[in-house]
């Protein structure tokens, strides 16, 4: 696609970089999330519910903010992390950070409807036949709740490739660093003339994130199936 | 041996239970809502007594005053649910090694393809429990329990679920257990046909409590504790099969009387049990001519016990074992029946339902292995 | 954490992006540093440089950021000068529209005729916050306060205007002249509010070499050439 | 009348059935996937057959030949499910009046009132169908079929997943339907039993095509269109209650003879429908004396049908009717039964089930009604 | 609450207004939609099912600047909608617009799932008593999917609490008309010592928007309890 500069195709490289660790990394504690969501009695319940959907109420500028001032370098967070020689701000890590914060509500309502939908009895034969808590939901849980795990990780994805507003406050908009599709597709809004360049870059976030929601569907049908029976 | 005394209040029913399960199967008996499956969810650890002490093979498996109360997968169980629940995501194979992976290293386990073998679900492994029918679920939930090398197996109505013809499918694969497996099993059911087929003993529950405990045949004979009452009743008997005859019988022998089946499928010497329902009995003052039916069974009149509508029971000991005989009182005064008095019964040969004949050691003796 | 040697981070307000693309090219070829332009609003960048962002120079269109910035320490101080300048101007949709005199007789009310008047944010974006501070010294701003349509950045003014959504709106002249689809109906004398400076400085830790020669650059021909190409005017210290 | 001609294939599986359905219960009868359902879901419109014509009292539902597909909501029906399908949002006042909502304003519709009374749900109707049992549920659901106005009733196994007390429970409610309610029923089922005491004829399948038709005395008693073969095998007698005993026996008079049966709840005078099983009858060349059994009909043996395995079924003609013994054919060789000559039937008062017991007009008679 | 100024409390008096009009105006659609995807096989469905996700895949002020060229005074349709009086333009009419648009997919996801959880044997069952197919949807359908409408419809109304970057970009930000609490936010975070009162509105929208979650699991338990029997 001779039509898209050196510099876009960074930005589209970035952006599923981005989006891709941000739905991998944010898996396993979107799985643990709607898990407790889903099955455990546990005061705070409701406020843990309510600070997963936090992202999605306040404005992602607010939300960009937020993750500044806990995750910066000046940040109580960002400051440990840096310790341990993790750096967010700033880093494609960051933007990470942020698509994957943004995205974390789709993810946990999606795979907390998935394991609300997996039958206790099945998870009471695992125990049983010998399985401990931790493997019932390893053998039985997770793979039961695949479809809708899959479906989950799939809309993070497709909505951490559409970030904007949280990742330009937390991490900037620095050309190779952390300078996502979103980002540029804003940039190039700012110059007058950009208007083509964004409608390409437009055009090449609705293309991926329409593949990812068609895989989605398609391995969501298949898993189905086949945990289904047949 | 299985050793359980529990005490447990729900809003509006109360269990209060002991009792001892022996190697071979221990049949929970009761009429809905009398607490059966309570008792075995108690067993599996799926729910925790107000007080109670469980042990199994000499393991403690709960102990509310010392606070003990082992969670469901460190109680070595294999328990069979009545709606199978296999695993939809896993295939049959899959299935059936669920239990041995988690399996302590040493333990003493089925051998899987013996399994395979006794349950006649070698041509399934590679099926997902989606595409079985319910009779093959239900067996590869057996299989599933079996494999798990458990200490202790529960089985909670597991034919409930399953039509006539599926339900006798599966019953010889129970009895095979009964006589091959060495660890106790509890299974809750409220038909007298699996009691009388499957029962090593008998526990009678009633409204939470244990009303009756005892051997099938024992059970079986007192309309008291039945759930369906006199309509249920009817004697155990057992018999060994002597030979096949051209003509499609099967001839059996009871305590030295013969006794005539329609063609069984096991080999001669085989022991048999029957279940032959009171209500199926008639009985003859003397010996009667001229009657198509071909069992007649003369003995002396153990006991007349009038019921509560126009029927009584009575109880006749003959050589093949003591038969129940339900007529009318109409009927007993009429022949004056009365206890020490001599009568025959009538059974007819079609009249005993396929269900009602099993395989198996005597009824209410302990086990003793059958090579088949 | 600081980058490779020899890369400079720009963090410079969105406006300056098509002249900043034609420098960083020019500087580039003649110093052989890499040059990194980091665009948004000069008000998100600042907050991103009091919490540690990578940045080397700060380009902002107003001053108070700058200010702010400095009061915490974190410019060099010595380094900060008064880039450019720009001007404010009342653009219409179209080509042919007539030019107005931009004094206190202005019926703006009527030249809007139940429209909206589009400018960036009047208390937070300084494009809004210079043109109010003008319609104010007019004594126009009383009649028009409740027409005002604010918008994010004066991009999304311009694009109100060029779409025929806003009749009228208050720009930079810089983009005034990136958009056909408008043209410049009236340009607010430069005394009517504060001067619309751009200060740059380098950051208080990345006072090198090769920012200072980054700061000099900018002030340099080929540098004045692109932005004033761009409609910007040369600040003069 | 309910006039039905239909041609369908599935994958493996080919429906060819032409019938009619008089008013009254018109049982479907086969064993598992002989297309019964798939009948009853064509004539619900819930599926297009390839080829076929249905009228209901008239109605043209179904031609395929002009292109005539009524969709379910026009058919004017009364689709009684198996699992129920109540709506669980509604009370049970609601999913009562549901149909009702919908039936053509003028539509002659039954009263509710006596509809509730009928099915006995009157303490129910502010429930929700989550707080009812399982054969309280299937009771609601006939009065929602009933209340919708429907010109044809359909019943797909309805008391299929219900328990042998359940059962019994709501059978008399559709001895009722049959016999007060005026349009044709359409009931699936492969119960003897059912057919036994509900039908006013009877469509026997087999594979996709009919194998049958006629009366339930009819098709009961020929054992090779029975889906359990044999032991399925039996009569109905109809009778009519005369009196009830102090000893808690009900006498009825059957064609002239007295029957002897445990305490009836009709009062004197019903008319009743017995089904009498073919293996309970026990045949005896000369009357027998000195048996427990009170009920002895001499009669004439009209057929005699030796079956495959060591079984006979003899045909006996009585006064009561005509009734089946399925005796062993060593036990026909040994009485010298043949056909014509005369013989005993031998019937215990105890051993008609109550599920073979039920209310109704004779058996194979059009319709009659009897206000009760 | 004497700590929210005038002009603050016009702001969550809007945002509350526009959050609330946006939801109730797109729940109907938004069933329609939910039940298309659940229920019907045209060709196009999966194309719609991307439409539907768009909004949460592009960056939101590139779904404001579509919508100003749609729905715009000069754009097709808010050229026709202007004729029946409709002005969306600068309007708080257009931030529920703007507001609904982005909301949308998150309510179509809740509310397919549910409708797919109805039992197509109870709807039937209605058509056999009589009930034609729009019946059958008002009567069986919809009460039975109620909890998961009022899970989407309240999720819809937390999301367009939080919308900015559409609102501000289709009718920008005019204090009393489409001033909402995320514009106000944003305004204030662009001002030096603006982040006092841009924390307070953050508070007040995180308030709101955990009452309308808390709500709607509430709601949600008590109607699946009624719907479930009892
Ligand atoms: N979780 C519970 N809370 C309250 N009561 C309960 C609970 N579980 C069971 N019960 C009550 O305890 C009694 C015994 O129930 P249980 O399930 O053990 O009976 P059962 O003998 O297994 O009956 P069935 O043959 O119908 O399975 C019933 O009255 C039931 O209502
Ligand atoms: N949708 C379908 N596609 C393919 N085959 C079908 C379909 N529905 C039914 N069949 C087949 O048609 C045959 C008849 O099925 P049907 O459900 O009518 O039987 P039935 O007599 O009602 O059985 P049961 O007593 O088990 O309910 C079966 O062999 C079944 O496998
Ligand atoms: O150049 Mo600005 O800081 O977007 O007005
Ligand atoms: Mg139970
Ligand atoms: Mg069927």
């Amino acid at each position: 696609m001779a039509w898209l500069g050196p510099e876009e195709w960074r930005a589209v490289a970035l952006s599923l970089q981005v989006s891709l660790w941000a739905t991998l990394l944010s898996l396993p504690l979107g799985i643990l999330t709607a898990y407790a969501l889903a099955r455990w009695q546990f005061p705070g319940k409701q406020l843990l519910n309510g600070i997963v959907h936090l992202p999605l109420i306040l404005p992602p500028v607010a939300t960009g903010y937020l993750l500044l001032l806990g995750f910066g370098t000046r940040g109580p967070i960002g400051g440990v992390l840096e310790d341990f020689g993790i750096v967010l701000a700033f880093r494609w890590t960051g933007a990470a950070l942020a698509a994957g914060v943004m995205a974390f509500p789709l993810m946990v309502r999606a795979i907390r409807l998935s394991i609300e939908a997996v039958d206790p009895k099945l998870e009471q034969a695992s125990a049983t036949l010998g399985a401990s808590p931790p493997w019932v939901f390893l053998t039985i849980t997770l793979p039961m709740a695949l479809p809708g795990i899959i479906a989950g990780a799939i809309l993070a994805f497709a909505k951490a490739m559409g970030e904007f507003g949280a990742t330009i406050t937390f991490v900037s908009n620095i050309p190779g660093q952390t300078r996502t599709i979103a980002s540029a597709i804003h940039a190039f809004l700012q110059v007058p003339g950009g208007e083509d360049a964004a409608l390409r870059l437009v055009l090449v976030s609705v293309v991926v994130a329409m593949a990812a929601l068609l895989l989605s569907e398609l391995i969501g049908r298949r898993v189905a199936a086949r945990v289904g029976g047949k | 041996m299985l050793e359980v005394a529990l005490r447990h209040d729900f809003a509006d029913f109360t269990l209060d239970a002991r009792f001892e399960a022996p190697a071979g199967i221990t049949i929970l008996f009761g009429r809905s809502g009398s607490g059966k499956s309570t008792v075995v969810n108690i067993a599996a650890g799926l729910l925790r007594p107000d007080a109670g002490k469980i042990t199994s093979g000499g393991r403690v498996l709960l102990d509310t005053r010392n606070g003990v109360c082992l969670p469901p997968h460190r109680r070595r169980l294999g328990y069979i649910f009545q709606e199978g629940r296999l695993f939809p995501h896993l295939t049959v194979r899959q299935n059936l090694r669920y239990g041995a992976w988690f399996a302590p290293r040493g333990a003493a386990r089925e051998e899987s393809g013996r399994v395979v073998e006794l349950l006649g679900i070698g041509h399934l492994l590679d099926r997902r429990p989606g595409a079985l029918s319910g009779g093959e679920k239900q067996r590869v939930a057996i299989g599933r329990a079996l494999l798990s090398a458990p200490q202790l197996i529960l089985a909670d109505e597991p034919l409930a679920a399953l039509d006539e013809a599926r339900k006798s499918g599966i019953l010889p694969y129970f009895e095979r257990l009964r006589d091959e497996v060495s660890v106790p099993i509890l299974y809750v059911s409220h038909s007298a046909s699996e009691v009388a087929r499957l029962a090593t003993s008998v526990v009678a529950l009633e409204a939470g409590r244990i009303v009756r405990q005892g051997s099938a045949a024992e059970v079986l004979s007192d309309p008291s504790v039945l759930p369906a009452g006199a309509r249920e009743a009817g004697a155990v008997l057992t018999a060994r099969v002597l030979r096949h005859h051209a003509d499609g019988l099967t001839e059996l022998a009871a305590g030295g009387v013969p006794l005539f089946l329609p063609r069984l499928a096991q080999a001669p010497g085989s022991e048999m049990r029957l279940r032959v329902a009171a209500h199926d009995v008639i009985l003859s003052r003397d010996r009667p001519e001229g009657l198509s039916a071909l069992n007649i069974l003369p003995g002396t009149i153990a006991e007349l016990r009038p019921g509560d509508g126009p029927g009584a029971i009575v109880a006749l000991d003959t050589p093949a074992g003591r038969l129940l005989a339900r007529i009318t009182r109409r009927s007993a005064a009429a022949l004056g029946l009365a206890q020490g008095g001599s009568a025959h019964a009538v059974i007819k040969a079609v009249s005993i339902a396929p269900a009602d004949i099993g395989a198996g050691p005597r009824a209410g003796e302990t086990r003793d292995l059958i090579p088949e | 954490a600081p980058l490779a040697a020899g890369q400079i981070t720009v963090f410079a307000a969105a406006s300056l992006a098509t002249a900043l693309e034609e420098i960083e090219a020019g500087f580039e070829a003649q110093q052989g540093h890499d040059l990194v332009v980091s665009l948004a609003g000069s008000s998100m960048l600042a907050r991103q440089i009091e919490h540690g962002a990578p940045a080397d120079v700060f380009i902002s269109a107003n001053s108070d950021w700058m200010d702010r910035l400095a009061a915490e320490g974190l410019i060099a101080e010595r380094t900060r000068f008064d880039l450019l300048g720009n001007e404010i101007v009342l653009i219409a949709r179209g080509g042919t529209a007539r030019r107005v005199a931009l004094d206190a007789t202005l019926d703006l009310g009527e030249l809007l005729n139940g429209g909206r008047l589009a400018m960036a944010l009047v208390d937070a974006v300084p494009a809004g916050i210079y043109g109010k501070a003008a319609l104010e010294r007019l004594g126009l701003w009383d009649d028009i306060a409740d027409r005002v349509a604010q918008t994010d950045n004066v991009r999304a003014a311009l694009a109100l205007v060029a779409t025929g959504e806003a009749p009228l709106g208050i720009v930079y002249a810089t983009d005034a002249r990136a958009a056909p689809e408008v043209s410049v109906i009236g340009r607010f004398p430069a005394g009517n509010h504060p001067p619309i400076v751009y200060p740059a400085a380098a950051l208080a830790r990345r006072d090198t070499p090769e920012t200072r020669a980054f700061l000099d650059y900018l002030r340099g021909p080929q540098a004045r050439a692109a932005f004033e190409a761009q409609g910007f005017t040369m600040a003069t210290r």
